[in-house]
């Protein structure tokens, strides 16, 4: 028995608050409430429900805030190990660096606000994360983001994709926060229904971290920043149902964002953790006040007491249940000792913010809200979270998804292998993203190892001579067809691009896109995808910190593709020992590292050249990665490694480009020479040069050094073949296998690379025309 | 040592950025508050780069009214050295110190790249430690950075070797002029070069170790200002 | 005929408007005391040709429900300049 | 008094206005072959206290000389709505 049943029924009286709706069993389903849940709802106050206190209930039994179809889920995932300072359910997951330095980071998703409005929902999708990771008391240093479109040949797709893009870039750019990767897919699946994933990684010494606890009763609470209005009230349920006709009319509700507030609050912030002003800091996110006190509180054990009368509001006459339960950007809620509440506003007015006193934490466990002293909202603090409902949906894979693993696309008729190649490095999928990424601030904070472009981003600890790499990854396709073999490849990838940084793994953090979990198909991708990324997790050691359930991710035409996108961060030992993606030097040695079957199920050839999703993708060895990634690490700590590029989608022959094609600032392409003979030469060519088989790396070194390397790989286990010798600036890269050889001009492939984004978006600046 | 004062408004995001580079130059660098009136005896100012008041309605023109900025005028109206990178030139330009306006880029986007650019005046406060004309590699970042001024006033800026930094054009890997400036202008100075504004970020590569150093002579000529008084006085 | 469309778009009353608050602060700071609230938005002047006023009008308002205002986020009004 | 005051900062004719022409092609992509040439700018709307409409309008004149128009680059129109 917990504290919260010995509740006096005493204590729970509350009244409707004049002029509100009778809590009709209409107004119960409009507030996306079953039977069951409001049978519950009876049952813990032991009458029925204000209306206000349905919103409440409404909101933090939602799926966005309770997590009821995932719990059980997400509670397999490896949470512990040496480096974890903090795990999951704080604002962000902490792991340890070194000397004292920590890294906070999280992902999240603003999918729904962004298909409304591509703009506001990336920007505030954007000022969320930001704030999770600074009400840790982390100083963000990086961004990150991931995000998912259909088609760029229709114009709304465009719109949300250059929308998108302007938001996030706007907000991050504004706060100061460089943008160090990301990724951008296309597929069908994503229309009507984008992705926007974002990920902040902050850095904190480890004494610094503070948590969202509240405690010590009388200790006051205040909300700092913004002004609550009107907007995204309910937006924690709206993203938790599918978009609809419906979903169109809730237009008026779109949040906006103010960069520069959020600025402003993450200096306050920072000063006020730093200095020790306060005990609890949280941000007000999805279902604001509402969610940020109550879980606040019963994170700490305790009550608390708010008058809402008390917030400074945008507009008169906000009622109570309105103020609850906006979504208004940029505001925090702190808890203060009633010492030192007039130096946090000091601390906050010399930021030009306001911070206003709302209630206090109480001893009687009740979560209390009160409007002028009528209260209105009377619950058992801690069952209000402890005790939402959660569901164990039936988990059944699709006949047609089975069948799809063992299909085969028809045999295309004149499929040449060069002409492939240039048609794969012209799909917006696999082409630079350099049109993006110039739109985010990449190098602000002076602090920027490695941008984006490369396979994972570096940035160096501020003062000290190591870094921390980040990279996100996910391969839908591959989840879609196989989703336990899926989960494993987008943990496997995330380390493998960052072990191809020369950094060692840490630990990741999951935001896991899915369509509606009440549907058996659905959550049987679901409940695999997270079984695969549990798996590679024990085996990698890089334990889950954190994340974000997206579910309902569905539109007319059916559920999205399913995206469990990954967020790593590793540790870079020494900034001397990155290494990046691109071919460097001329007569350096080419070395393929890892096995190529050839399998093309789920390949992006399939997919892209043949409209074809499927096949059975290449399952995942954890061990071979794992040793692939020890090897790329003691390579890098030696310094042997010229280059280091991971195969993802379009095998070897797109990874060869790419290393060739070099970086976006590069003043040409680097030709070279590679024979595949020795790797796999018996292979068909197709299958040899597109196949996706996992754990796949081409790397440089110096010929004097290929010995070495060779060596070196073999110590550590790990298949690698000195495959051929980069060539000269402007030159070819020419790739042969048995009695075949196939040869492109760098240059041309540099071409079609770069231009495959923006010649599709050539007239999408009018939207930033129109930008205020 | 030099004393650098950098000013933060709210809103700058490449303060810290900027007295780090200052400091590891050599300088005495430290923050001066928007609303302070003093500059606490510097004998430098930076403007730094950042989104001061949000950028709302024109880029640096809420913050040319912070009460510090009196002060700037003052320290300017004296020969002192006053430097705006970035949101720092935008304010430079709204509060007159400098001539013409950085209006949206050409493309309507931020733009965060890599440029070329060729120092061509090498007696600034911000660039008397390049011995001569230089090509360096920067970056730039910023979504209002298109230099405009009416035709008199470029040619006064020609004429006169005001020009302190332009893009090159002929760059095969950035490009060229990444915003539309007009003449290619990516930073001036008034006729003394004690005033200098300039769109692309220095401070962001100065060491080495991330991979460019092309920012630090930029940087030591802020450390060693009183090298130039001496010089150029 | 030309006419002279002058279109003046805002964001969405309730909406929040960092801008219009941004300018109102700076205005008060700058003394202007008796502002109350001010709100930024896009101005966008357009020369139709059109048989008369009214069909320039109607044009002018096609023009902004597809594409001159965000139908989530913006109001506008049209004007057209007296000939 | 309350007056609500309308202004319209405009970029300067003759520079570059890669915004209107922007928009200039899309509306003639999206089949609005009337359309001559467009321009953006910026709409402000300020409520002032004020004991007269040419008060008002006097002060939001001065308003944009100190602060909402760049002299450089731009020029204003400002309309008081009728009371
Ligand atoms: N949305 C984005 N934001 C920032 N950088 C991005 C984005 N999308 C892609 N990039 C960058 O482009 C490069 C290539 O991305 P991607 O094709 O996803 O790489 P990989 O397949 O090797 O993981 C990476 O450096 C990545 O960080
Ligand atoms: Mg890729």
């Amino acid at each position: 028995m917990t504290t919260a049943d010995i509740i006096s029924p005493a204590l729970l009286a509350a009244c409707a608050f004049p002029g509100e709706r009778l809590v009709t069993p209409e107004v119960v389903r409009e507030h996306n409430l079953n039977q069951f849940e409001y049978d519950k709802i009876l049952g813990l106050l032991g009458r029925a429900p204000t209306l206000t206190e349905l919103g409440v209930f409404s909101a933090l039994w939602s799926e966005h805030c309770s997590y009821k179809h995932s719990k059980p889920i997400l509670r397999k995932f490896p949470t512990t190990g040496p480096a974890v300072v903090q795990g999951p359910g704080e604002n962000a997951g902490v792991l340890r660096l070194k000397d004292g330095w920590a890294v906070a980071f999280k992902i999240e998703s603003h999918n729904h606000p962004s298909a409304v409005e591509p703009y506001q929902g990336a920007a505030t999708g954007v000022g969320g994360i930001l704030r999770d990771v600074f009400t840790m008391g982390a100083r963000p240093i990086a961004m990150l983001n991931s995000l998912r479109f259909g088609s760029l040949d229709t114009a709304r797709n465009r719109y949300l994709f250059a929308g998108v893009v302007r938001g996030v870039g706007d907000y991050g750019n504004c706060v100061g926060i460089p943008t160090l990767g990301g990724e951008v897919s296309f597929a069908e699946g994503y229309t009507g229904n984008p992705l926007v994933n974002a990920m902040c990684v902050g850095l904190l010494r480890e004494e610094q971290l503070i948590t969202a606890r509240a405690h010590g009763v009388g200790n006051v609470l205040l909300v700092v920043g913004a002004r609550t209005g009107r907007d995204g009230i309910h937006g924690a349920s709206f993203a938790s149902e599918e978009l609809s006709e419906k979903s169109e009319a809730r237009r008026p509700q779109v949040q906006v964002g103010d960069p520069f507030c959020e600025k402003l609050l993450l200096e306050a912030s920072l000063e006020l953790i730093h200095g020790g002003y306060i005990v609890a800091i949280q941000d007000m996110g999805a279902a604001g006040l509402t969610s940020s006190s109550a879980e606040m509180a019963a994170r700490g054990g305790v009550g608390v007491q708010i008058d809402t009368a008390l917030v400074p509001t945008r507009e008169p006459g906000m009622t109570p249940y309105e103020i609850l339960l906006s979504e208004s950007q940029e505001r925090m809620l702190v808890v203060a000792e009633p010492g030192r509440v007039a130096e946090v506003q000091a601390v906050c007015a010399r930021w030009e913010l306001g911070a206003t006193p709302i209630g206090h934490v109480t001893d009687d466990g009740v979560f209390r809200v009160a409007h002028d002293g009528l209260t209105v909202v009377a619950i058992p603090g801690q069952r209000l979270v402890d005790d939402a409902p959660v569901y164990h949906p039936e988990a059944r894979e699709a006949e047609a998804a089975i069948a799809r693993r063992s299909a085969a696309p028809p045999a295309r008729a004149a499929a040449s292998i060069e002409g492939d190649l240039r048609a794969l490095l012209d799909t917006p999928t696999i082409a630079s993203k350099r049109w993006v990424y110039e739109q985010y601030d990449s190098t602000v904070q002076a602090s920027t190892a490695l941008g984006p472009g490369s396979d994972a981003g570096v940035a160096q600890v501020p003062g000290t001579s190591f870094g921390i790499a980040v990279t996100v990854d996910c391969n839908s396709r591959l989840v879609a067809l196989d989703p336990y073999e899926g989960g494993k490849a987008t943990v496997a990838e995330a380390a493998r691009n960052i072990a191809c940084s020369g950094a060692v793994p840490l630990g990741i953090t999951d935001c896991l896109n899915f369509g509606n979990p009440e549907k058996p198909e659905v959550f049987f991708q679901f409940r695999e995808a997270c079984r695969g990324i549990a798996d590679a997790c024990l085996a990698f050691g890089t334990p889950v910190t954190g994340g974000n359930v997206s579910f309902y991710n569905e539109n007319p035409n059916g559920a999205i593709d399913p995206t469990p996108t990954v967020g790593m961060v590793g540790l870079l030992e020494s900034l001397d020992h990155r290494v990046s993606s691109f071919f460097r030097n001329m007569g350096d040695a080419i070395i393929v590292l890892g096995r190529t079957e050839g399998v093309l199920g789920g390949s992006a050839l399939w997919a892209e050249l043949d409209r074809f999703v499927g096949g059975a993708p290449a399952p995942v060895d954890l061990q071979a990665e794992r040793r692939l990634q020890r090897f790329l690490v003691a390579a890098a700590r030696e310094r042997l490694l010229r280059s280091a590029h991971d195969c993802s989608e379009g095998g070897l022959a797109v990874a060869l480009a790419e290393c060739a094609i070099g970086g976006p600032y590069a003043p040409s392409g680097i030709g070279a020479t590679v024979d595949l003979t020795p790797h796999a030469g018996a292979l068909d060519p197709q299958h040899l040069l597109f196949g996706e088989d996992h754990g796949r790396v081409v790397i440089t070194c110096s010929r004097m050094q290929a010995d070495r390397v060779l060596v070196l790989a073999g110590e550590h286990g790990v298949p690698a073949v000195a495959a051929g010798t980069v060539g000269e600036r402007h030159g070819s890269l020419v790739i042969s296998a048995d009695r075949s050889s196939w040869q492109w001009p760098v240059d041309e492939l540099r071409r079609i690379f770069f231009d495959a984004i923006p010649r599709r978006l050539q007239h999408v600046a009018t939207d930033a025309a129109l930008e205020a | 040592m030099v004393r650098v004062a950098v000013v933060r408004f709210p809103g700058s995001n490449c303060d810290e950025d900027a007295r780090r580079g200052a400091e590891q130059s050599g300088a005495q660098a430290y923050f001066v508050w928007h609303r302070d009136t003093s500059l606490q005896g510097a004998d430098l100012v930076v403007l730094p780069g950042g989104f001061s008041y949000g950028d709302y309605l024109r880029s640096g023109a809420i913050a040319r009214f912070s009460p510090i900025m009196q002060a700037v005028q003052a320290h300017a109206a004296a020969g002192g050295g006053v430097v705006g990178i970035c949101n720092g030139f935008q304010i430079l330009c709204e509060a007159h110190l400098l001539p013409g306006a950085l209006m949206r880029n050409a493309g309507l986007t931020f733009v965060s790249k890599p440029v070329d650019v060729m120092v061509e005046r090498t007696d600034t406060v911000f660039t008397w430690a390049f011995d001569r004309k230089t090509p360096v590699r920067l970056p730039v970042a910023h979504g209002e950075g298109r230099f405009v001024a009416d035709a008199e006033t470029l040619a006064r800026l020609e004429g006169e070797g005001q020009v302190v930094l332009r893009y090159l054009k002929s760059s095969p890997t950035t490009e060229g002029n990444p915003n539309g400036s007009s003449n290619d202008i990516a930073g001036i100075c008034n006729a003394a070069g004690s005033i200098v504004g300039i769109m692309p970020h220095p401070e962001r590569v100065v060491d080495p170790r991330l991979g460019s150093a092309d920012g630090l002579l930029f940087m030591r000529s802020l450390a060693g200002v009183r090298a130039l008084s001496g010089a150029a006085r | 005929m030309t006419y002279r469309v002058h279109v003046r778009v805002m964001p969405r009353a309730g909406l929040l408007d960092p801008q219009g608050q941004a300018v109102e602060h700076a205005l008060s700071a700058l003394g202007f005391a008796e502002t109350r609230t001010v709100h930024v938005g896009r101005a966008v002047e357009i020369e139709v040709d059109a048989k008369s006023r009214d069909e320039a009008e109607a044009r002018a308002r096609l023009m902004c429900d597809r594409l001159l205002a965000n139908p989530v986020t913006e109001d506008y009004q049209v004007e057209v300049e007296a000939d």
